[in-house]
Order: C-alpha cells, then structure tokens, then sequence
C-alpha cells in the first residue's frame, strides 16, 4: 500500500531547522472529512438550515475550505513561521519602517480581556475604560506633536494623509474657497501623492536640492492661491532634517496653503522639535513606527492625525471626549465624517498609550536621541564602504548610492541587500526615495546595540569587498535561505493568485 | 525610568566621540534652534511595565462591557465569535507579529505563503477567483471597492443601499468628497433595499448581504439592475453567512467587501479589524492593495511573492489604485489559520449553529408584548431587529444591570434623518445578534429580561 | 573604530533561516551595564543593604548574570527556539515517548490566573476550585487504571515507582515483612531498576522469552517469600502485551508479592483494559506522556500513582478530599509521607483533567484504538523495508532491529535515525530496549495521519535503499540540520559543564 | 465528541483492510478476553473545548487565594514574584515547550543551549561549578543531596537541621525510608539551628539558607561542623537571596540545592517548580539527573550535548545515581530567560527590594500588641514569622476577607511535634513573606489589618 505524493502534515522537511523543501499549501494538507473545530454546547435546538432561511438563499455547494487535524494545522502554521524572518530574530535596518524592538508587555495589555474583548457599539457607559484610553493617547500624540487635536480614527498612515487632506478641503471649502494642488517633494513616499489624487487634488512635485531638501526656490516658483497645502516630512525620507523648514512654512501660509507633516518619521524627533513649532497644520503618525507596535507583516497599523485649533472643528467623528467627570463620544461640529468602520485601530491605540507611558517625556526624547545617534554612527562607519547620498549629519536614517559600484562591477543594491541576508541581517530597503539611484536606506532604530551596528558594519564591508573579488557571489546570493532569489517577473507573467488559479496539471 | 535602549553611558561616549560631538544634544544642531522644544514634553514621568500593566488592568475594569462579564448579544458587524486557544496562539508567533510587509521575499516565505491562502479562502468565500491582501476594515474596503467601480465604469454615480452598515455608509460619504463621487441612497422598505427608484447609467450600485437589520436581500434582482444601468455589482457581505448562503460571486457581483472580524480577531473595541477585498479577474489590475502570486526562485523551487505591484502606491504614486500601504496583514494570518480550524464542515456549522441560535431568540421573543420583532417576515441570518417599548439605548442601560449586552441601538449607528428607519422606528430598534457561542440557558434568561427591559 | 569579534545580539545568522553558525551564548551578549528588568514602583523606603542585614552575611561581589537588553533576550531565546525540534514542527515517532500533538487549549487552562496564581500553601478554604480539580482527577484516574486510589504528589514517572516501591515495602511492614527483592524483566526501562535500588531493594532481572514477553518459567523460579513485587509495563517496552499477564499476577500474589505496573505506555489500553483487572495493585501514569501535558524539553511531567484499596491507607499526603459538601486536605492513616514539596505538578494535573473532560471515557479509548492502529500499520507498512524485531502485532509502538543491515552494510541504527531527520522527521528511539540488536523504536501515536505515516514509510524505504546505494551519505547524515553529528565522546572527555568552565584563550 | 486524532472513517477501513483486521476492537485481540474491559469507561461524555474552558474558568473562580485578588504576603518556599510578559512570552514558545528531552542533539540545539546556559546560572548563584540540568523541585532535589553525600562519605548518618522548610524534611524522611540513611534532626533555638549536639562521624548536614522561619544561618559553622565530622555540607538555599548574601559556595558548601520556582514560574498551586543542584567539581560522576555540556560537531562547529550519560538510568539502570528521567527543562529554559532579564543589577536589585519590603513590614508592625516579631533580632531576608495572638490560621481565614492571603500558618507546614517550634508558638506563628511586588501602601494596610486580625 504506497499513495503517491502524501500530503503529510507531520513531514517538516520545509522547516529551515529540517532542510529546504517548499512548504506545501494547506489546502494540499487537507483530507476531506478532518476537522479541527469545536464549539460549546449550546442546548440551542438544532434544525436544518432549510427551516430557518428560505431556500432561494440557500447555498447550493459548500465553501470548500482546508480539512485538517488541529495536530497538521499546528505544524503547517509553525514551519511557515520558521519560514519568516522578524525583528525577534535579528536586526531589521530597513529604512522609512522603523523596525524597532516593541515591548511584549504592549502584547499582553492588547489582550487583556477587559480591552481586548469589548464590543466597539457598546455604549460610552459601559466602555470608560476605553474611552479614557483615547482621550489620554490624544493628549499625549498632541503633546508630542504640538498640536491642538487629534482623530485616532485612521487604521494606518495612508489613512491618516487621506483624512488630513479632507480635513484640509473642509477647511478652504469653510472659507469658500476651492484650491487644487498639493504640493509634494520627490523625494515623498508614495502614499502622499496616491493620497492626494483620492483627496481630489492635483499634485503639484518640486525638486530637491543638492543637499537633499526642498529646493525653497523651485518651491516659491509654484506657490499660488490655488495650493490648498503642501505635504512635507521631515526628517524627509532621505533622513534629513528641512532646515528650512520655518521659510517653507511662511511661504505657503502666505498663500493661505496649509502644511501637512507626513509623521512617519516621527521617531527622529520626539521631545526635539515638534511639528506644530515648526509651522505645520496638520500631522499623522504611524504609531505602528514610533509608539511600539510591531508590523504585523503588514499591518495592522494606526494613523492618528493631529490639527492646530483652526481644524478641530473638521475632524472626523466621534471623537472621545472628557464630559464633566464622564467620558463620552462627542462629534465635532464640522466633521468631516467617519473614516473608520468604529473608532480606528483601538488596540494599536492602547498599545501607542502603553508604551508612551512607560517612557515619559524624557524617554521618549532618549529614543531619539538613541534613534540619531545609532543613524550617524552608521553613516559614519560606512561612509569608507559605500558611498552616502547625501554625506552630512543625518536624523534617524542613512540613504547610501551604490552608482560606483553598478557602474564599475555590475553590482546592484539589491545584490548587496540580498548578500546582507547571507550574513543574518534583514536588507536595507532598496530604491527607495526615488531619487537616490542605486539606493540603500539603512534605519538602525535605537534598540539596536553598538555591537549590532558594528557586525552589521563588518558584514557590509566584507561584501564591498567581495564585491571587487567575487561579484558573482553577491548575484548568486541569498544562498542560505530556503528560497532563493525569487522570480518576480514569473509572479506577474503567470499570475497565479490564488491556490485555484494554479494551472490544473 | 524604564526603556528599551541597550545603550550604556561608556557606548553612547565612544559613539559621539567617533562622531565628533561631545553630547546627544548636538545631534540635533541641524534643528534650527528656533523652532526646537524647549524644556521637553510635557508628560508625565515614565513607569514601569508592571506599574502601567496596573494601570491598565484598571482600565479594562472600567469598561463594563466586556464579553466576559456581560454576555454579548450585540453584532451590527462585529461578532463575539469562538476565539480558539490554538488561533490565538499559532497567530501570535512572534514571527509573523514582528515582520514588515513581505519586501524581501526569500526570508519572508512564512507571512507571503500564509496570505496567499487567506487569498484563496477569501475567494472562494465569496465566490470570486481574486482577492487581496486585507484592507483596514470593511467599512474602508467598501470604499476602494467603489472606487474600482467608478473608475471601471467610468461613471462617478453610485448608489448605495441604505441595508448597508450605517457606519459604512457614512464613511463612503467621507470619502467620496474626495473622490466626487455622487452618492445616492436607495431606502429600505420592509427591511429591504428599494432600488425602484434608480434609473440611468451608473458606476456602481452597492447592497449588503445580509443587510444591517438583518434582513436577507435579492441579489439575483440587484444584478438585473446593474445590467440595466451598467454598473458594476458590490455587495457589502457577511462572510459567516457563506457557510449557508449562496456567495455573492455566484449572483455575478463584481466586487465583494466584508469584515473578517468574525475569523480570529477578537472583538477589540472595534479594530484592528479585517477589510476583505475580492473581486473579478478582469478587475484584477485595478485591485486596491496588495496581492500575493505564486513563482519559483532561482532552482525552480516554488516560492510566494507580491506581485503586480505596478498598482500601487510606491511605484505608481499619483496613479495607483489606491494609497493603502499598511494593511491589516496580522488579521488576514489569523483569519486563515481560523478557517483551516474551522474547515468545510466548521464554516457550514458555524454559520448554521448562528441561524439556529437566532431562530431560537426570535421563538422565545415571540410572545412578548415590550419587545417584538420589527419584520417578522424578513428571513434573517444572525443578526435581527428588535422594536422595543422603551428607547432601545435605555434598554441597553436597563440589560447591562442583568449581565447582558443587548445589542446596538440603530439611533446610535444612524446620524440624524437616515431613510433607513422610519422616524418611529428610530429610537426603538435593538440590533441583536446570536453567535454559535450563546446558549439557549443565555438565550432563555434574556428574553426573559429584556421583556421586562423593554417597558415603557 | 572597528571592533573584533562584536557579540551582536541583533546578528541572526544561527537562525536556520538565515545560516548555520552558532549561536553565542547570552554571556557572549552581554555587556557591563545593560539591562532588561524592569520592577513595579513600590513607595517602600530604600535603604542600603547594610542597614539591613548584618555585613557578615553580605556578600563581597555580586553574582555576575548576562547584561543585555529586552531586544537581544528575544532575539537570543527566539534564535534558540528556531534550532529546536519540536512536536509543532513534525511527527517526533519516538518509541516509549508517546510525542503526540497536545491540545493548546490545555495550554490556556494552565494560564488561568485564577489557577496559575495560587499559592500552594494557601488554606483549603480558598483553594476549593483547585481541590476539587485533584478530587476529580483522582477519580478518573482511577477508573482508568481500575484501582481504589491515588496520590498526585509525584513529579514524574520515575518519582512516582518510587513511591509505589515505598508504598509496597509499607504494606509489608504493616504485616511484620521485610522483604528484599524486586522483580524486573530485562526489557524494562531504566528507571525502573533505579527506582528499585533507591526504594531500598535488590533488583532480580527476568529474561525476555523469544516472543519479547516475561519468561513465565523464569519468573517462576525466582519468586519466593523474598520477593516483594514485580515491576512490570504492559504493553512492555517492545510494544507487545504481555498475554499471560493473569498467570503473572497469581503467582506473584501466590508469593505475598505484589505487582506494580509502569504505567508510561498507558497510552495503548485506555479504555480497553485496567491495569486493576490485570491483578496490578500499584500503577504509576505518565500523564506528560498519556494525558496531553508537552515535554517542555525533558520536563514537567506528573506521575500520580494509583493503587488497590488495600494500599490505600499508605499512600503519601495530604491528599484532596471531599469532605461533606467541601474540599480538605487528609493524611492517610499510615501514610509514607510527603514525595513533593507541596501538592505536585498541580498545572500538569489541571491539563490532565481537561484532556479527560474533553474526549469522555468513549474518547480515550479512541485515543489507544487510533495509536495502536497507527503502529500496526506502520509495523506492516516496514515489515517489508527492515526486520520487525518481534513480528506480530503490537501494541502503541513496534521495535525495528538493524541487526542484518549492521552486519551486511555497516550501518548502525544510529545512521538511520540521522538520516531520517534530513527527511524532515525526527528520530525514533535507538538502542533502547536494550535487548534487541540496533533496536530503532517507533511510536507513531494517535495524532499522526496515515498521510504521515506513509511519508514516513516512504522516507525510511528511500533510507533503506541508499544503504545499500550509497551507506556513506548515512553515516554523513544529518547534514541539513544546524549543526552535523555532534561528538558526545569529547564532550564526556573535555567536560565543558558551564560557560564558565571553557578554557580560557 | 470532540478529538485530536486525524482518521477520517474511510481512513480507518483502508488502514484495518491493509492489516487485515475488520473492526478496530481486533486490534486488542491479544488482550485476553477475561481481564478485557466491558461496557467502557465509567467517565462522563467528552465535552468540547470551549465547554472545558467554561468549567476551568469556573474552578479558577472558586481559588479565592489567587494572586490577583488577594494580595499576596504568603512565602514559605513559594513566591509572588515579578512574572514579565517577555518571559512568559518567551518561556511558551512552542519550540521549547514541544520538544522532548534532547535526545538528538542535532535539532535540539535550542534547548540544550539554554539548558547549559541555565546550568552557568545556578553554579554561579550558589558559588559552586556544576549544576546540573532540573531536578522536580526543591525539596526532592534535596533529597538527592542527601543521597549523593551518604554515597561519597559512605556514612549513612544525615543531620537535618529543623530549620529546613518542613515539607522538605518531610520528604527527606520519606524517601529515607527507601534508602536506608538515618535522620537525625537538629532544633531551632532563637531561630537558628542549633547543632552543638551533633558530635562524630557523619555523612551529610543539612542546613537552609534562610531558614523556614526566615533566619540567617551561621554557615561558616556548619561548614566547621563538616569539616569535624567527614559530612558533606548540603545547604538548601534561596537562590533569590543571592543578589545579596555571600553564596553557599563561598563557605565552602559541597552541595547546594533550593527551589527555583521564583526565576520565571507561576505560584502554580506549588508545581511544576524548579529543583535546583549544584555541586563541587569532585562530585560530578554522582551528579543526579542530567547535565549539558559543549562540544563539537564533525565539522567543528561549536554544538551541545547531554554528556556523563553513564551515572544515568537509561545506562547504569540499578546502578544509576538516580532514577530521575524527566526533570523540569521547560521550568529551567524560563529561568535562564527570566535570569538575563534580571542581569546582574536585576538580582541584586530583586534581593534587595525584598529585603527592603520586608524590613518595611516589620517597622510598619512593630507597635501592635495583637502581632509580633517573634525573633526580633534574628536578621531575615524576605520572610519573617510572625506571634499571633490568635491562631495563625484564624487569622489567615480573617485577613481573606480584607483582601489578603496573609501567610502561612507554621503550623499547616509542620507534623505533630515538630522541634522547630516550641509548643506555644506552634499555632500562633505565621510565616509571612515580602516580595519585590508589594507596594507601601499594601504593606501598611496589611499591618494595619493585620493587628486587627491577630486579636485572640
Ligand atoms: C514616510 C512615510 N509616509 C507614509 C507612510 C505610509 O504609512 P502606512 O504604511 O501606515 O500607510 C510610510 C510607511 O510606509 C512612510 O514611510
Ligand atoms: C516505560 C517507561 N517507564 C518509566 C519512565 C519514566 O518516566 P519519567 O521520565 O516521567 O520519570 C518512562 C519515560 O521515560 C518510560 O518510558
């Protein structure tokens, strides 16, 4: 008795610990008839469905599913985890994400029940706990930001530049007027410019200097009545501080434009300088980079928006709000509605509070100070190695060119960044800002130690130089993962997007 | 003061030293000094963990309504669904809590693979050969689907069911300021969606399934109609109710949202939540969000990867689909590992097991003369509106002294004059939900007490 | 500022998913002056150490620990648990082990805070959930084993022969017998013996008969008025049931003797027969093994000890009794007295108890019909591939002998189980019992699919042919794993028990 | 009926057909007829999961003395302290916790690194250079103390001091029984174990350092003592109390064992703990149980591996240094973790926030007249015993209702007459612990409810 091809749950030959084979799909791990679920026993009488909704409603077939022991949905779920890298693993210097350590203990407090399994259309009566949890996160995200208010509503940072735009538009459209452009740098991420085609308005890009900032003339050059604002980060994506920031403020509020500070990057700055001192309207924030929450692979994620006194009328709500010695939701007179199915990203909310708390305003200043410090140290040391972009005193990230070395040996960032895996450290991101060719943008987060920063250093070295003796090793590489390079032009080629697109054999 | 910085004095000297500074502070020179924070932030002093753990175990006592002090029968989209100990774990191993988004994906196989099953699952939920990744919510992914929609149909017309979620609605309309969508509303009647009044080309005609009161919908005729005026079919839908309904892919809509919530997540005050995406493979290219496809690597081994990532944001910036970025990936991990738990059969149980438990309800209810069911005729899956005597947020107050969550009151959901619900009926309907995790013991005893809750 | 040889807690080249160094140890980590505690803010006055204890007692330097950060604890221990097999990963077929999948909702209950955070010496009156859990386990361990009573004290199997040992020399004592041997068949597992002589008795070793079972004769001649008992497991240690066992039992208690059962392989019979009907007057249960607690790794297990009602009146206390309509603690009359420090591994003893509540009695014998289905069928699934060392049906676990293909090939049990590991499995049991001839020992359990077994089956055919092909890539094997071969001979020889014992460079 | 096992039914047939066999009952054909088992279990039906959750979580409601209700002060070997998220977290990886014993080092990397490390630990915490890998807890791994003393002196004679918590004497006694060692024990006088009777030749003393009463021994006596009679000097030590006190090792101690439950585990109703053991470098071939040590593989790779195989059961069978198989690793890998979380500040920081908590407990109970010190000059660590007035369980039973388990009642610990306690303190003593979790402000409504509780 031999079957061909068992689906086995129990082989773990796809575990990395184990060996190198694919991990097959867990709908090839099922065995119609298996299950794993169980229910509590109800006493509720049971019936057919035919009694309960008419049939024209009815489903003709079942949705097919995986069947599959408890015991195989364990071993499937925990070999793919083997198959992942994460910042519990090792250091994570991929710029513009801020992959710091996030403290477990925000883990737990996500879980409590008391938090974790409160209906969100339950009265503010019943959710004080809650509600108090908002009105204490907003206080301190203003605090932080020097800003009057704050909705907690966007689940992410796109979310919040969405909301902020509207919140922009209600703001010129409550004073009759009706401006079109928004004005971006190149060197902006790419959610601002997709946020602001969905905001209705045009975007108007400007270049950046030799020294990586807003070109402030090339800025003046398209500033007119017709910008509603202009959307800037800073540190901006190349890790460098605008220094001109205060000019570029009164210049577009001279045009009654607004400013919008893309704060994703908020983690260079806490307790340093704060948006609102720097002349900006409006701020989100990716919590999920600064306050403590890890990424999820993905998300979730939350992105709180922050507003001067003149746009709190606008902001979405309800927004929880202290009443007397009561907590309560209160929507703003002027809203612009809700953006969020509930009350945004609660649990990411608390966490975001949790890990304020702990810090206090000096700690959270440590972190940037530590965030910096870590960036230039890097910068520093690798600026023998490879070279940086833009070679001046950065904030809290490095952006290196690799032009010579594509030019002189055909090697590309991303051979470096795939070699780096090789040597237990995660990639850098690549290409990113677009204007940087060639680029390597390394944010080593204040949780990483000086001895990280140095064998990270070590390992970029050694491939530098094997870059000049073996350059076929960086295009070879990774070579110790259980993949190799993956075929990404395959992937769009063929698209197989589900396992029931795979052509049938 | 606690942190999470492994700096010692001694490092932090030989690193400004190596950078020629002599303190932190002179990092920061490149901040004009006009502009800098002086005296740091006004904050409170930081805590340590097991004093902010303190802290907010007090908090959580302060909210009354959690599931494990009152009994939830509260739904209007999110659902106290079981929760097994074996999702709950499996979905909080630290590697997939603590990865960025899949960018490099020869050591990202875990999270790319885990979501191109949750992909396949949400299809085939939904009856739909494509779906992405997670979006943040059902209410937002309501959103990108209508913008699909528009820019499909090239026809910025969309009219919405008043049977969807007033909450979703309400944020469609946020958004749509953005977008110049027109937003039209078709009104319930009976507690079902009225399209007799559309007429004309369209860009998108949206219907819930099953609708916020509860109630089942014709899809088979909002079909008819999205023929007629050329737009394209969304359905808002349940997708619990899948283990029993027909999907909305077999009726030919184009694009289906939902809230996954029920798959894994906890209820969680509302969010972080799960914004299903599907939709048809002509679509696919205009598909908000991202989406993983199947390749190999270098040796032919098969291997996971995102794929047509021309769409979006990073590289398509001004024209991508949409601006999502962070999704909500975590959810879609555990809404996977939930529905391999769950099964064939699971699903199929799960979804009866909340239709007999809402019959049940509907039967105890039956006699009472405070409360009563606002459409006895309209078939109901597993949620149902109750009219109640006294305004349904009293009753609420009233239930939570009885150990119970009640339900929503529509007033809450609703803002001002909504079509949705008769002006009589607006402050006296109770959105109730059973879920397989009610008992008929939960079920006896309120009835029992929300007979009484109901009076005047 | 290069520094050589940086212990960076954020480098993860020994996760198998980026490469195959080693892993520093925590101490290589650390760093003077770092650290992760983190204590609740208490108000209570400080004062100096001196002030409070008298200098004599203080001590002169502090115990040095690791200094790191929370960031590289998680990465370090994180690291470690990817180099780590486990029963989530894969089938674990270890012969004698019983590794099957345990239910992760025993995990929760162990969690509870209303269980976990109890103190064990709190009084009856506010532990009455906790004493009503022993109540109620006791007495399903007793229909399980079809005896009168138990204690819950001991922490493990090995702990509780010993106490069954001391229960019998106190029966005999009660009536005026000293007597000094114990009775062991040579299949036995090695606690058994030491159990024996630490219980203050010689230890008479019975051979095996050539059908793997008690040499009926054997026995015979050595049992007289010296023997206080026997110790027996059934199924024994070959997987096989002892069919004579009644026989067995007679002419024990025809002696005076009495008959104690290892219950580790409880796992075989549930439900089918009771130690109690097979004439055993003491049963000892591996609940780690029968009764869904994991290994943790070599640890906690529970060995509760079950006996006739004769013995009752010894057993160790106190025990959890109802008492009217509460729950106390009650000394056995004659009790041998405490074996554990307070109640036992009282979490093990929750997760038992749920584990039993959850399949019934009809579920446990299903457990066994589905483990000894599954070892029959891979017993004649590799009857064919190797020899069977005893080829009839078996119990839980069937014993393989690799004697022809030693003799024929040089390869050793031991090569195979290596190799099998680079198919994605662990190992079976080697050399144990120790009276087959390259025994390689397999336990399938009930929670493995028959896809499994087939891979399983599949792998171990490939195995078979390769040493016949190719006998080198065994004796290679395993070379996909983190480290190859380990040599325990120098381990032994250089003896390196500590970090602190490594030779100084 | 819910299972874990993966057999569909068609599976079963397949797999019976192929052995032959019809019905799975013929599987137990070799299992006489006359001893078979008829009709089935006498059990309930199996419940589902969520179902046993429910009647746990209701068990777990009826521990009134949990320490998140009542506050805990209670000690005597079994300790409330800090119980980090990240350990926990770390400590319940699956890895850890699935894994058997690490028979194969090759993919048992992980725990065999952890257990070295752990090993590392407890040498150090007690100043001596081998530990081994776990034995069941404190008390039984002082029992194999004992042992391994008796069988390097080869005298049989073990002086107990009465100052061992007294369930440890106990189990000492018990398993004595087995063994054949004569117990003689040595009393407290003013809280400090007085050993002036003890003359001649002798195998092992036994003190605890601090004693159960919470005293500070006089161990550079006990070791003179040793030295006099040819004993090994066995301490049985709290492993927390070396953040400050001189370490066992350093007076000379041949073997030092204690209870490591406060590294990492839960109060656990009192297991699974941690037996912690260490030894001199002399005794390693006796060592009980297992121990890692480092070594290489083919390649030269630096790898771990359970070594001195042969003292062990499994090969040395009657012969063995114990018959101690399973131990306590997953208990040890929380203790490493939970170790490097303390660093080296951490314990010194942990000891003396107990000592200090402590000392505050008694200055804040000094003036009572219903409650006393009752040795007032005894220097203590984290523990003290207590003179009530009224029964210490009385009191126990009083101070529940104010919120606190206030302590263990000396003579819940203690048998008949027991020479540690005179017979007027025997029930009037209660011992009384403070950990680095109580607050000021607990202390000093302790004290003050305390003096009210202790009222005759
Ligand atoms: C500079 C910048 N802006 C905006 C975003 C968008 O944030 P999110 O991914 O949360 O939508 C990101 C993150 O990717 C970012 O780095
Ligand atoms: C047959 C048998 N007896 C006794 C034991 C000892 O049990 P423990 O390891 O729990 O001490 C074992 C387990 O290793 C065993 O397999």
């Amino acid at each position: 008795m031999t079957m061909t091809h068992p689906a086995a749950g129990g082989k773990a030959s796809s575990a990395p610990l184990m060996g190198r084979a694919a991990e097959p799909t867990i709908f090839e791990l099922s065995q119609p008839g298996r299950s794993s679920f169980q229910f509590r026993t109800t006493g509720v009488p049971p019936r057919p469905a035919g009694d309960l909704i008419p049939s024209e409603f009815l489903a003709d077939d079942v949705v097919e599913l995986a069947e599959v022991s408890e015991r195989d949905l364990v071993a499937h779920f925990t070999r793919l985890s083997h198959r992942q890298f994460s910042v519990d693993l090792g250091a994570y210097p991929l710029g513009s994400c801020t992959m710091k350590y996030n403290p477990k203990v925000c883990d737990t407090i996500a879980s409590l029940p008391g938090l974790a399994g409160v209906h969100p259309g339950a009265p503010a009566s019943l959710t004080q706990g809650w509600l108090e949890i908002m009105v204490s996160l907003e206080a301190a995200l203003c605090e932080v930001t020097g800003m009057a208010s704050a909705t907690l509503q966007p689940a992410a940072g796109a979310a919040g530049e969405l909301t902020g735009l509207l919140l922009m538009r209600a703001y010129h459209a409550a004073r009759g007027e009706e401006r079109r452009r928004i004005i971006i740098p190149d060197s902006a991420h790419g959610t601002n410019p997709a946020s602001v085609t969905l905001g209705g308005y045009d975007v108007t890009t400007v270049p950046s200097d030799d020294r990586g900032c807003v070109d402030l003339a090339a800025l003046k050059a398209v500033l007119d009545t017709d910008v509603a604002g202009i959307m800037l980060t800073n540190p901006n994506t190349l890790g460098l501080f605008e220094e001109d920031i205060a000019e570029i403020a009164a210049a577009v509020h001279d045009v009654g434009g607004l400013l919008y500070y893309d704060g994703a990057n908020l983690n260079a700055i806490l307790g340093v300088v704060r948006p609102g001192d720097m002349g900006f309207d409006i701020v989100h924030m990716n919590l999920h980079k600064t306050f403590a929450t890890p990424h999820g692979g993905g998300g979730p994620g939350a992105g709180p928006v922050a507003v001067s006194s003149r746009l709190t009328e606008f902001l979405p709500g309800p927004r929880a709000t202290k009443v007397g010695d009561r907590y309560d939701w209160v929507t703003p007179p002027s809203s612009i509605g809700r953006v969020h199915g509930w009350h945004g990203n609660a649990l990411v909310l608390a966490r975001a509070l949790a890990y304020i708390e702990i810090h206090g305003g000096d700690g959270l200043r440590k972190v940037s100070e530590r965030a910096v410090l870590n960036a230039n140290w890097i910068r520093q040391r690798l600026s023998t190695v490879f070279d940086v972009a833009f070679d001046r005193p950065c904030m809290h990230e490095v952006v290196l060119s690799l032009t010579t070395l594509r030019k002189d040996h055909g090697i590309k960032a991303i051979d470096v960044a795939k070699r780096l895996m090789e040597e237990g450290f995660h990639a850098p991101t690549v290409y990113f800002p677009l204007i940087v060719d060639e680029a390597l943008m390394i944010e080593p987060t204040e949780t990483e130690s000086l001895q990280t920063l140095e064998a990270l250093a070590q390992a970029f070295e050694l491939i530098a130089a094997e870059a000049l003796s073996d350059p076929d090793s960086l295009h070879a590489a990774p070579r110790t993962s259980p993949v190799g390079r993956v075929d990404e032009a395959l992937a769009a080629r063929q698209l197989i997007q589900t396992f029931d697109a795979r052509p049938q054999p | 003061m606690a942190d999470y910085m492994p700096h010692t004095p001694e490092e932090v000297e030989q690193m400004l030293a190596f950078l020629g500074l002599s303190t932190e502070a002179e990092l920061f020179d490149v901040v004009p000094e006009a502009i800098r924070l002086a005296g740091g932030l006004n904050l409170a002093p930081g805590i340590t963990e097991p004093d902010v753990l303190d802290r907010f175990e007090q908090r959580a006592a302060n909210n009354r309504a959690r599931a494990d002090q009152l009994v939830c029968f509260a739904g209007a989209g999110a659902y106290d669904h079981e929760l097994p100990p074996v999702v709950k774990m499996l979905g909080s191993r630290s590697e997939f809590v603590t990865a960025y988004t899949p960018y490099q994906p020869e050591i990202a196989q875990g999270v790319l693979q885990a979501i191109f099953e949750f992909q396949t699952m949400t299809a085939r939920i939904f009856g739909l050969p494509v779906a992405n990744a997670s979006l943040y919510d059902g209410a937002t992914a309501l959103v990108e689907a209508v913008n699909l929609a528009v820019a499909s149909a090239k026809n910025s017309r969309v009219v919405l069911s008043s049977g969807v979620h007033p909450h979703w609605r309400q944020v469609v309309e946020t958004f749509a300021v953005g977008t110049g969508h027109e937003i039209e509303v078709a009104p319930l009647v009976d507690g079902r969606t009225d399209f007799s009044a559309i007429d004309g080309p369209c860009g998108a005609i949206v219907v819930a399934q099953p609708n916020y009161l509860g109630g089942l919908e014709h899809l088979d005729q909002v079909r008819a109609l999205c023929d007629r005026t050329g737009a394209l079919m969304i359905v808002a839908a349940d997708p619990v109710a899948s283990g029993l309904l027909k999907t909305p892919g077999s009726y030919g809509a184009d694009v289906v949202v939902g809230e996954g919530q029920g798959f894994g997540t906890a209820l969680s005050f509302g969010g972080p939540y799960l914004g299903l995406f599907a939709c048809t493979l002509p679509q696919i290219r205009r598909l908000p969000g991202r989406i993983v496809g199947e390749t190999v690597d270098t040796t032919g081994t098969k291997a996971y990867v995102t794929t047509l990532r021309t769409r979006e944001q990073d590289i398509r910036r001004e024209k991508a689909t949409s601006n999502v970025c962070t999704n909500q990936t975590l959810m879609a991990v555990a809404a996977a590992i939930q529905l391999s738990w769950l099964g064939t059969a699971g699903l199929t149980d799960l979804a009866l097991r909340c239709a007999q438990g809402t019959r049940y309800l509907i039967d105890q209810l039956g006699a009472g003369s405070n409360t009563s069911v606002l459409h006895p005729n309209l078939p109901v899956f597993r949620d149902v509106a109750i009219r109640t005597a006294a305004p349904a947020s009293v009753v609420i107050e009233r239930m939570a002294d009885e150990g119970f969550l009640a339900g929503i009151a529509a007033s809450a959901l609703l803002r001002g004059s909504d079509p949705s619900l008769s002006p009589s009926d607006h402050d006296h309907t109770l959105l109730v939900s059973v879920t397989e995790r009610r008992t008929a013991e939960q079920i006896d005893r309120f009835a029992a007490a929300l007979e009484k809750a109901g009076q005047k």
